[in-house]
């Protein structure tokens, strides 16, 4: 066991635990006034939902020993024989429970991502019972095919450092599924949904940009040089992408927004995130530029295709992780990282074949399920709130709570 | 000259303001208040303390207008901030004395 | 006695406030509003999509005075909240019957 | 009818408003103001640097009654906002010429 | 020494400072907004004055050389001897200063968690002078009691991980205490304290929560097993309390608040304090779920007493400290912590007892010693602002501050 | 490699990017609320552009191999030959890559801190080709100056540990002259320019504080007593500072400020930087305290002077790095920092000269440079927004974006 490894790993699990709060007041800013509690309360009962989760049974379904590559077994239900040694299949030099808190925190992440997609519309009651049954029958099944020993993406050779597949990829087309489903908020085409509160936005997406250190470099699960050029390429990717999005509007709509400088650091952040590992800084400065530009793109395009995604999760991280997903199928090097492979522009096109396949997957995987998952709900308990709810607030209707009163 | 205030529901404020630009109005104020009425507030819970909320976001409107076009201009608002439901809002009309327009100097019906 | 509702601009209140302490006014009272008029407003656009925002802030004076001193008050207010631009806004007058200092009862114009 | 404004202390005002339901007044309208009066305000330091703020938080309400309730509802005003510091604030009485409730069309006395 | 022994000190130390910032945003947005600056000053000058108390005397009195269990010796005014090493006796892996400036993060965050009970009506003067009274003759010595070497409580084998005792019941009881003397705000029973701003609060929580990984799992003081550990029940019990609290409530008031999960959370993180360096992640959850509850009818129950604790401190603090030392004795087991003991449900009632002992004392200690201090600090300067501040507001009357100018 | 020395530095990093936003924040908070997001936007956007500006010619430029002691080569251009493996002139335990980025949080918060000089009145394209060029012709070669193997300042024997000349002068004299040249905003003198958000300001102040922990005890690059020192002194000038300034306010306007602890805590920050890995914990009291005293001299004298340095960089950075960099020269002692020297209160006089000469050297320069790039910058493009757009506020004048709509 390794002091220095330990060290890096859990604090990166503490920051990654602050990206989702981080998201609340991303999300949160960008709502009406009237339903920021509302769209807080969501990201942060996810922390204290799937956590327990995570411990009870998520962890064990997703890490614990391999079944015919789909599914891990119920051995380490409540984190049975999950302890304070190294465990070698995962983290050869960290406590084992290091490595399990520190995913417990991606795997709350990614329900919170979803919800900026149905944000100030849905029930309290059913968007738990939403967030549980996503966990265990989306979210857990595909970490095990990609990240844990036996999972059958994982054995096609797909590379995914820190979660391109199964945090945005799923979260974004999930969120594409809700949008649908829980279909467009009162007044949509005539009423102005103007962000209420940009300064939290903004503050919520520093919080994120800091936090990405910890999921992506913690992702080396060490402390070394692959952790440092992790950081670095994240960093790089970040900064492109929010200029990128920034010049893009500029040239577009006549002036560079804050908010746009915001959502490009974000979507950086989402396109780096499974080549972190396997690109260099040069690369991350191509892969976090054209997704600045291909997200912008993907918010507009959303008016069009008409399905109100409130908060563009399907532009940024659907559209952001495919890109990233796939950038790393071109860029990735094992000059970087020799366990990963090489990338199309490194000599290897079949890497980019088998990226594509993983997203693929994953996408039809996470729509169809949030799908049926959703329908489900919707006949059973309803998934939307009333109209009069809707008018009111959700901070005022569903939480007996306001936001503010200055 | 008359004042017309009116106090409509939030949401009705972007109606409001077109249909009484398009009978030619052309300028009104806007202030957000708190009103009490037949509508009732709501519940507040603060750490399983109770709060009654007496109080509900209103819009109030006012405009002044020629003496002539007032009656449109109340109709129309009635037209355009009805939804049938308790809190619809009121429509007050007051005499004006005058008007002045401060870049111009202007006064009466020609300062509006 | 008259009450004058003056809507200016934001940056004039202080100009407008000296001016009216300096002709003998010993009270008013300030709000906060949208206008809505000739002056245009301004475009906000976020992740992509525009939005015409039509209202403009302004500040709304209101101030009670006898009616000797209206035309006073109507001259200064003018000139201090002149800029000569479109959007320097409005003064209205209105007839008050009466006026009540809660502290003291008093009435009419020895209330002001 | 007449049109009651009573600029009064914020904290006043759940009493306010209650007095005037006691009375039969069943709904009224109210905005946070500044008010610039006797009533002096305060200090702000920042950053060594010192700036008068005139204005004083108030509250602003404004209720539309029957002519025969207008003086009651001034009296009630009158007790439930004293507290016999300056700045308790002032009460207003303007005339109205007609009202009307936007969701029934009902006007005079029946629309309030 | 131990590089990633020292990195992970260091970095909780960081942490737990950001916590007293925290604490000044979650209480800052519960008040009134002409009381925000008021309350966030209260906070932020702590970190001033107390940093500078521990470095001068405060450490000294609570880790210097033992003087009969009861005081530690002035050898060690201002920081003579602490040095670049490590100490044997505290931390044989870190240098010496990196536990001194560790354990100045509790020393601040203690006294700014009593600010809560006498929040929107003390007298600045008089709060400063209690703050360092406060520090020089309650927290020193009881901190020297139960942690130092040679301290008499800890001398009877009572557990305490990261400060259950010192930190929590002795803020939770001096806050009793101190609501007392002070007496109600202006307008109780008639006036609405509503939470001005209530993001603001969830912000203050989620950096609580954030900061408490270093504040438990930076108490093992090394980066081992231990650390994971403690790391993971914090996380578990705080996300089980959030949870609890809202579904009580929910029962109980017909809707679940974010203030209610916020304060939930915290509740948790207190509660799993004493304990975090002794139990099992399913303990965690016990102990959390426990929390949220007993936390929500603590805060309940404050309105039948009739003291105006304007924040909850007791409720919270006092309450869930209470809760978690007691439990402590409860689910405390060697296979966590072999230097630790084992609580009744593993075979060893004696240590319930000697939990129980402690508690008892702490609170007898601080309440009379706090209930002294604010006294004589009464009658000699007076604790409470005028009436007319009361009314205008804290930022204005003791500041000359406005919070908002939107 | 050391992988705790690692974990050091690149959480430090992490660190250290948050304190950019951090300072949106605390800048944001005190403009008017028509100026928030085009603040807030000026730090985040130098994130992003100086960020990419440091991995393709900054890095090379200020730490490249020396040439004639004035500049680093183009060598690393791109990061070229910056990678996994240490780099024995800057960093023998940790990963090339890390010192490098933990360098460029530096690089990016330098030019950020000066936007506060000309806040709420220059344009955006002038701002930007400001930022790059500023950090171009002035940040990059004083850092390799100061800093760099073979550096000419380095090679006098000056002290500057974590920035007090490189950062803190540099910027406070830069905003000397950007106040300048920009002039005075619309109605200074009749306008009152009242702070619209000061809980804002406060917890910029607060990530700002946390952030310098990986600013100065980072700067050790290892994670030794070295670190702990540093750490610690910078947490206790911090708070000293906050003391010192808001004593010197109550006695002086007759109340203590919130807005005045938060500044006077960034003012010790700033003063204790450069002495950070130099000085023991008293010698910190004393620096701290007087950089309170000395820092709110300096904004008071502003008026005076008549210059509009809207948000106080002269008088914080300029004043309090100088005031710090001095004090190095007089406190600074071989016993905390063998590898530093002695400053003249241990009896090495020659160091305050050395110290002296580093001050006034980076002043001039830093001055005329920017005092020209600005002039021609205005000649060519202009600085300053319109009166209609500064009426209006830049956040609608420029991002076509409000701040709030509650
Ligand atoms: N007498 C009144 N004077 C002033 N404002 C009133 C009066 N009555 C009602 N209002 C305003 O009109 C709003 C709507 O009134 P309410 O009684 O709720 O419903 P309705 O308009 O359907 O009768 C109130 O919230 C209040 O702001
Ligand atoms: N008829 C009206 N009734 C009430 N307010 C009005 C009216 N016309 C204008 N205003 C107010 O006066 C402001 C200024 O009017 P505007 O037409 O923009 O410019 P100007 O004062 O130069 O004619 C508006 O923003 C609005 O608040
Ligand atoms: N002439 C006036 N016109 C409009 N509002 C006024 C006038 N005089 C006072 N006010 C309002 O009444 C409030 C209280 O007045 P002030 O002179 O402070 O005390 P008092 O009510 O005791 O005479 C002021 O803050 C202002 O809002």
């Amino acid at each position: 066991m390794n002091t220095g490894d330990t060290a890096f790993v859990l604090m990166s699990a503490a920051l990654v635990m602050l990206m989702t709060p981080g998201l609340a007041l991303f999300y949160g800013g960008m709502t009406r006034s009237k339903n920021v509690l509302g769209t807080i309360m969501q990201s942060f009962i996810i922390l204290g939902i799937i956590s327990i989760e995570w411990v009870l049974w998520g962890y064990s379904m997703a890490f614990g020993p391999d079944h015919g590559g789909v599914i891990g077994g119920l051995d380490w239900l409540g984190l049975d024989s999950v302890g304070m040694e190294p465990n070698a299949d995962y983290c050869g030099t960290i406590p084992h429970l290091a490595f399990m808190i520190f995913q417990c925190m991606f795997a709350v992440i990614t329900p919170a991502l979803i919800t900026g997609a149905f944000a100030e519309r849905m029930k309290f009651s059913a968007f738990l019972l939403f967030t549980i049954l996503w966990a265990t029958l989306v979210y857990n099944p595909l970490c095990h095919w990609v990240w844990a020993v036996g999972g059958w993406i994982r054995g096609l050779g797909a590379l995914d450092f820190a979660g391109g597949t199964v945090v945005h990829i799923s979260s974004g087309v999930s969120a594409l599924a809700a949008a649908i489903i829980l279909g467009k908020r009162l007044g949509y085409g005539s009423t102005a949904y103007i962000p209420h509160n940009l300064p939290m936005t903004i503050t919520g997406a520093a919080l994120l940009w800091f936090g990405w250190f910890g999921f992506n470099a913690g992702s080396a699960l060490a402390c070394n040089g692959l952790a440092a050029s992790a950081f670095t390429v994240t960093h790089i990717a970040s900064a492109a992408a929010a200029l990128s999005w920034i010049i893009l509007e500029w040239i577009h709509r006549g002036k560079p927004t804050t908010l746009g400088a915001a959502s490009g650091a974000v979507a950086g952040l989402v396109a780096i995130t499974p080549g972190s590992g396997f690109v260099g800084p040069l690369s991350a400065i191509i892969i976090g530029a054209m997704a600045g530009l291909i997200c912008y793109g993907g918010v507009l395009v959303k008016s069009r295709l008409g399905y109100d995604d409130s908060l563009d999760v399907v532009g940024v991280h659907g559209l952001g992780g495919t890109w990233g997903a796939l950038a790393t199928g071109l860029f990735a090097s094992k000059a970087i990282n020799p366990a990963g492979a090489d990338g199309l522009f490194f000599g290897n096109a079949a890497q980019l074949w088998v990226q594509f396949v993983s997203v693929i997957v994953t996408m039809a995987f996470a729509f169809i399920m949030t799908f049926i998952i959703l329908k489900i709900l919707d006949i059973v308990i309803g998934v939307r709130i009333t109209e009069e709810e809707e008018v009111r607030g959700m901070d005022v209707s569903l939480h007996n709570e306001s936001g503010y009163s200055f | 000259m008359k004042k017309i205030e009116a106090i409509i529901k939030p949401f009705k404020l972007d109606d409001v303001k077109d249909g009484l630009s398009n009978i030619g109005v052309r300028g009104l104020s806007v202030t957000e208040i708190k009103g009490f009425g037949r509508q009732r507030g709501h519940k507040e819970v603060y750490r399983g303390a109770e709060y009654q909320v007496d109080f509900v976001s209103k819009i109030k409107i006012e405009v002044v207008v020629d003496s002539d076009l007032a009656s449109e201009a109340v109709k129309t608002i009635q037209e355009k901030a009805y939804t049938g439901q308790i809190g619809d809002g009121k429509i007050f009309i007051l005499p004006v004395e005058e008007v002045i327009r401060i870049r111009t100097g202007e006064r009466g019906n020609s300062a509006l």
